[in-house]
């Protein structure tokens, strides 16, 4: 199972929650474990997260491997000037 | 993920060759947004509210409907209904429905045969409005008397009980922050304040529009980013995105502003109003100051923890930001990741709210949300170092980030090379002049992610072996020389024989605009991807002509060789003879890259800075300039040199002079170059910079984008130089003449 | 908009005199062209005074003093080489306005009857003394610099009337001057606060002081309590303490976003010491 | 309205052109010669895109009208290079003294101004007289580094 940390104020979102496992092989499927897991989850992943799968940022790529041991970090969707 | 081997020693990377678009900047040939016209085409003028806040009762358009050569008039009711989320913001800052929400928001257009009439016919458009309370201040627009701009605001982050203004919420960390605290010597905490700013590019926003009543459209414009106008366009305006054509003009300057609409569907559908007429509508700057994008305001408290051998043991901060009269526009989500991103801190918490205010819409500018953040938490870094008597880049080298540190906002930093500019930093000669009397001297760190990005990018061969790139990220700071550098390193051509075009949204897949710092990182990496492509086709041509197999030929200097003895004798095979001959041996040779690119290497700057400041008048004099930056690999080291002393410039005007200054009645007072001060030529010294290079592992030649980094700095380490000079700390920028002598009148009393 | 190009000033007051709507006078245009183009001011007339005979001259009068044209450019007065050296603090005032490019066509006449009380030049022709010719439709009569203001964006001028020429006192001997403004830049900005001073010296000892003081009241302010303050002195640290605070008392500043009413009085004083050391250096080393 | 027959010399060329009495020189230098090399930046001289000289003298086009050209002699970017770049322009690339490249044809215009002048300027010299060119890409650095190398070599050449 993955570990997918979730930031302090998405926490109500997901029972209180800090740390989701959910068994994903893409960082798709992740989001869409979570969402199954947590529905409060959905506007914030509809809006758009980076990710970082065992310390590399995923900016935008569903279809980024994830482990299962992997450690992930939801980070929110990050552009620039 | 698959890691491109770091190559050094390389032929045409690092070397300086002339900007293939000089020759056309220096002669005043080179076309921006309003250097282009078309046959039979009107101009555009905009009515804008007079008001922070006023309902729009009515708009009476028969005088301007009556003036001789007015084409055309539009008011929110000529747009479409039914928009949600960002798509309808951008049409509620494109035109005010029933509520004008700052000073500057467009309320009507017109399109006449000259840009007189267009002007006279816009003041001969009334608008009766009822004025409605307003707040300015980030602080004011969340307190529980502020009246509220707009009802539903807050998105799904909002936790309950908070002010109808507030927009989004963010709190995030890790580790026990208040045994951090209990830790530390001294914890100290103290609260910043930000105004905003304006990217102040020197073009002014234009475009020509043209649409039938068909519903397609073409237009030119001066953009980052030409396929994010046509989608926000097509949504404003409900008309299909294949439909509109968008072809992006040579661009004036953007540092982020120009990454979004603001006027441009004002010009299609003028145009559809007006017949199919092209439509060229040109922003003042009184306009751009107005009713473009600044960057936020922010106020921000910090707390740090910090032994006495200057141990950094936990930090926290709370930042409030406003973004404009729309929600979702503040860099909140990029402030809080980039506050304590030099820093590796066993315990941190994050929380910001944004709020939304009586002012613009914001949009990004230069490493959106890492300057305020860096203004809060370097100060109060620096003015720990000086109570505790400890030199600010040995802690920073003891605190700072390095490889295999696990950034403040989740991942783990892979290569990254804040040390090597602190370093470098500690042995400039600059770090070691004496300070004179009201001299001081201030250091400080910055970072940005850098991007990567939806990118496209084509690449053909020629009959003569020169290539043609087809980019879709406009050149704003010389893109196009290092992008040629890498195509021709990898092809093995001469930088001269590769020609890069950027193309319109016809031409190519979806392209995010130059943002992030992404155009020579991610167009480079498609680039190069596509030159390998076109490069293993001419090997399969040479391979099939000398009857091997591709896999027994190699490419190095620009020809298809026999990959050893076994593959059998063959003379190199060109470029150029492989162009030439391409027709019969299976047709044109091209190489295509489509990709989200990831692998991008975070961006870490180091500045030092020494003023002088008048103890009698206040006045700040920057005496002396250092940037110290990674750029990973400095593709061509002239225009990154441009890239850190340009940021640099930003922050030192964001710093000491520039500033929103509004009145009691919302209004912006400063709307011109007069008083709105960018820095001058005579303002400045020579900015000196090092670049330091630790590749990124994430591209081919190791590139790490190098646009933003370099405005955030300055703000932390000018104030820290100014603390240094007078012994007044002050905490709220820009750090103009009347608030630093108040802070040293002050700081005499004690 | 109508755009007159009268060839005499007569001609230009009588066109002025004429009109029933919105009058400008064009010479450089640095104030009048920003306006129109902020749609502040939309002029039915514009009457272009370049085209009078000798508006683009400086001349030296009979008595020694200086005649100056409505139109010469600031690059102009800076490059003449008497008058900078006569009143040097007059040039550098209205070589402050403005850019280079600023400079190519802005004018003492312009600078002075666009009625902004942080003009550059000001401060520095009412020290001078410096008188304007006014021709209205009832012929010529001539007026002090420090009474055509009325506040600011207005003048003392009648309907009709148009200044004509600046006129410059002769310097005489032992003589100085000076202006020095306060702005956030280096360049390119309106004044915080601007103070001139001319002085005259008999020996050591300041024998004559005009010191005028601009932004810091809805005109520029002429101050004599701020004179009294060194006339008689050799300009020791007593007489400027003295002089710093007559000018912060004689000014009546307001807040607004280029500074505070603090600020600007506290640096009027800080001004004031700073100009008149220049003006005293300048009047020790004229004739030298 | 009734418009004003301007005659004038651009850049050597007589033109002429009917200009409204509102129009600024830069509005017709744009408009009515297709000469958009001058650039608008403020409209209110005080970024310098629009620098012109007016019978050798810089100023901003933005701030006369098209109408007081009548009978001058105009220069404009445009004109600036014969058969060869000036040096300016050259060192100019050479150096890469420009990013965007908006603020350049003013800053050009005005730093020849300033050459011919004064031909061997300090820095201080150069970036006070080029105060009203706002440029915010470069900082300035490698402006001023390509004026004094333009000067330098156009010294030596003199």
């Amino acid at each position: 199972m993955a570990r997918v940390h979730l930031w302090a104020s998405l926490r109500r979102f997901a029972d209180g929650l800090d740390v989701v496992e959910v068994e994903a092989a893409t960082v798709g499927q992740m989001f869409d474990a979570l969402e199954r897991a947590h529905p409060g989850l959905a506007p914030a992943i509809n809006a758009g997260l980076s990710v970082a799968v065992d310390g590399e940022i995923i900016a935008n790529n569903r279809a980024a491997p994830v482990a299962p041991n992997s450690e992930v970090y939801l980070l929110q969707r990050l552009k620039g000037g | 993920m698959a890691r491109d081997e770091i190559k050094t020693g390389y032929k045409l990377i690092g070397t300086r060759p002339n900007r293939p678009d000089g020759l056309d900047k220096v002669t005043g040939r080179a076309r921006y947004g309003a250097d282009f016209s078309l046959p039979g085409m009107l101009w555009a003028a905009v009515v804008r509210s007079p008001h922070a806040h006023a309902r729009i009762k009515k708009i009476d358009m028969s005088k301007a409907m009556a003036l001789a050569g007015v084409k055309a008039v539009i008011t929110r009711a000529d747009l479409p209904t039914g928009l949600t989320g960002e798509d309808l913001n951008l049409q509620d800052n494109t035109l005010a429905g029933d509520k004008a929400l700052y000073d500057g928001h467009a309320v009507a257009a017109v399109a006449a045969t000259s840009a007189l009439v267009a002007q006279d016919a816009a003041r001969l458009i009334e608008v009766e409005y009822e004025i409605l309370p307003h707040v300015i201040d980030v602080d004011a627009a969340m307190a529980p008397q502020a009246p509220v701009i707009r009802e539903g605001v807050a998105d799904y982050s909002v936790p309950e009980g908070m002010h109808p203004n507030v927009s989004r919420y963010i709190e995030f960390g890790h580790g026990d922050v208040e045994a951090g605290f209990a830790a530390a010597d001294i914890v100290r905490e103290q609260t910043y304040k930000t105004e905003a700013t304006h990217q102040g590019y020197i073009e002014p926003h234009a475009c020509v529009g043209q649409m039938g009543e068909d519903g397609r459209g073409e237009m030119w414009v001066c953009t980052q980013g030409h396929w994010y106008i046509r989608r926000m366009c097509a949504s404003v305006l409900g008309i299909e995105a294949a439909n509109l054509r968008v072809t992006p003009s040579e661009i004036g300057g953007g540092f982020g502003g120009k990454t979004t609409i603001f006027m441009e569907p004002l010009a299609l559908a003028l145009s559809k109003k007006a017949g199919g007429r092209p439509v060229k509508l040109v922003m003042t700057r009184s306009e751009v100051l107005r009713a473009t994008g600044p960057t936020a305001s922010a106020s921000m408290d910090v707390k740090l923890g910090m032994t006495s051998d200057g141990t950094i043991t936990a930090g926290q901060i709370y930042f409030r930001m406003q973004g404009g009269a729309f929600p979702g526009m503040s860099p909140i989500g990029e402030a809080l990741p980039c506050a304590f991103a030099c820093y590796d801190i066993p315990a941190l918490r994050h929380e910001a709210v944004e709020v939304i205010a009586n002012r613009p819409k914001a949009a990004a500018y230069r490493a959106p949300g890492s300057p305020m953040a860096a203004f809060a938490v370097e100060s109060l870094v620096d003015e720990m170092c000086r109570e505790l008597k400890l030199d600010p880049i040995e802690v920073r080298l003891k605190n700072g980030a390095r490889n295999g540190s696990k950034s403040s906002y989740g991942p783990v930093y892979n290569v990254i090379g804040l040390q090597e500019t602190l370093e470098a930093a500690k042995a400039h000669p600059n770090y070691q002049i004496p300070l004179g009397p009201n001299q001081g001297r201030g250091v400080a760190s910055g970072f940005w992610f850098n991007h990567g990005g939806e990118t496209s990018v084509s690449l053909a061969v020629g009959e003569d072996g020169t290539a043609t790139v087809s980019v879709g990220t406009p050149d704003i700071g010389g893109s196009r020389a290092s992008l040629a550098l890498m195509v021709a390193e990898c092809l093995g051509i001469a930088y001269e024989n590769v020609r890069v075009n950027i193309v319109e949204t016809g031409a190519l897949g979806v392209n995010e605009p130059t943002h992030g710092s992404r155009a020579t990182f991610a167009s480079g990496k498609a680039a190069v991807a596509a030159a390998r492509q076109a490069i293993a086709e001419m090997c399969r041509r040479a391979a099939a002509d000398w009857g091997i197999d591709p896999e027994a030929v190699e490419w190095k200097d620009g020809a298809a060789h026999p990959a050893g003895p076994n593959a059998g004798k063959f003379p190199p095979m060109t470029i150029g003879e492989i162009g030439a001959k391409m027709g019969s041996t299976g047709g044109p040779i091209s190489g295509h890259h489509e990709v989200t690119a990831e692998g991008v290497g975070a961006s870490f700057g180091t500045h030092v800075v020494d003023v002088e400041v008048d103890p009698e008048t206040g006045r700040t004099t920057v005496l002396r300039y250092l940037v110290v930056q990674d750029a990973g690999t400095a593709i061509h080291p002239a225009y990154v040199e441009g890239q850190y002393q340009g940021g640099a410039a930003q922050g030192i005007g964001w710093a000491l002079n520039e500033e929103y200054v509004y009145g009691p009645d919302g209004r912006l007072q400063n709307a011109a170059f007069l008083d709105y001060r960018i820095p001058v030529a005579s303002d400045l010294p020579m900015i000196d910079t090092v670049i330091v290079e630790v590749p990124n592992p994430g591209h081919p030649y190791g590139v790490r984008g190098v646009g933003e980094t370099g405005i955030t700095p300055p703000l932390p380490a000018i104030a820290a130089a100014v603390a240094g000079a007078t012994g007044a700390r002050i905490r709220s920028l820009p750090l103009s003449p009347p608030k630093v002598l108040a802070a040293i009148k002050d700081a005499r009393k004690g | 908009m109508r755009y007159h190009k009268p060839t005499s000033f007569a001609d230009a007051a009588a066109i002025a005199a004429a009109t029933t709507g919105t009058l400008r006078f064009l010479a450089g245009g640095t104030d009048v062209l920003v306006q129109m183009r902020a749609g502040m001011v939309q002029p039915d007339d514009l009457i272009d005074l370049k085209h009078i005979p000798d508006v683009d001259q400086i001349r030296q009068t009979s008595d020694g003093g200086w005649q100056i044209g409505v139109a010469v450019p600031g690059i102009v007065l800076g490059a003449h080489p008497g008058l900078t050296r006569d009143w040097p603090g007059v040039v550098e005032g209205m070589n402050l306005v403005g850019s280079t490019q600023v400079q190519g066509r802005a004018t003492l006449a312009g600078n002075l009857c666009n009625g902004s009380p942080a003009a550059d030049s000001v401060p520095g022709m009412i020290a001078a003394g410096a008188r304007v010719m006014v021709t209205g439709p009832n012929g010529q009569r001539d007026m002090a610099v420090e009474h055509i203001p009325a506040g600011p964006g207005k003048t003392n001028l009648a309907k009709g009337e148009v200044i004509s020429a600046i006129l410059l006192p002769p310097r005489g001997r032992h003589g100085g001057d000076a202006y020095l403004r306060f702005i956030p830049r280096t360049e390119m900005d309106i004044a915080v606060v601007g103070c001139a001073i001319s002085l005259r010296l008999d020996g050591d000892r300041i024998t004559e002081a005009r010191v005028a003081l601009g932004a810091v009241a809805p005109t520029v302010i002429l101050s004599e309590a701020a004179a009294q303050a060194i006339i008689g002195t050799n300009l020791n640290d007593a007489a400027l303490h003295a002089l710093a605070q007559a000018a912060e008392a004689s000014t009546k500043p307001i807040s607004d976003k280029r500074g505070t009413v603090e600020f600007r009085t506290e640096v009027a004083g800080v001004l004031a010491r700073r100009t008149a050391k220049i003006a005293y250096d300048r009047a020790k080393g004229q004739g030298k | 309205m009734t418009k004003i027959h301007v005659t004038t010399t651009v850049n050597g060329d007589p033109v002429e052109f009917l200009a409204d009495p509102r129009e600024t020189l830069l509005d017709a230098l744009r408009n009515h010669l297709d000469l958009t090399g001058t650039k608008e930046g403020c409209g209110t001289g005080d970024c310098g895109a629009c620098s012109v000289t007016v019978d050798g003298t810089l100023v901003c086009s933005c701030l006369m009208l098209a109408a007081e050209a009548d009978g001058k002699a105009v220069e404009t970017i445009e004109g600036m290079a014969g058969e060869e770049l000036h040096p300016l322009q050259r060192k100019f690339i050479e150096h890469a003294a420009l990013q965007c490249g908006f603020c350049t044809p003013g800053i050009l215009v005005a730093a020849k101004a300033l050459l011919e002048r004064n031909p061997d300027p300090t820095d201080t010299e150069i970036r006070f007289w080029l105060a009203g060119n706002l440029c915010r890409c470069t900082g300035y650095d490698k402006i001023i580094r390509a004026v004094q190398d333009a000067a330098a070599e156009m010294r030596g050449a003199a």
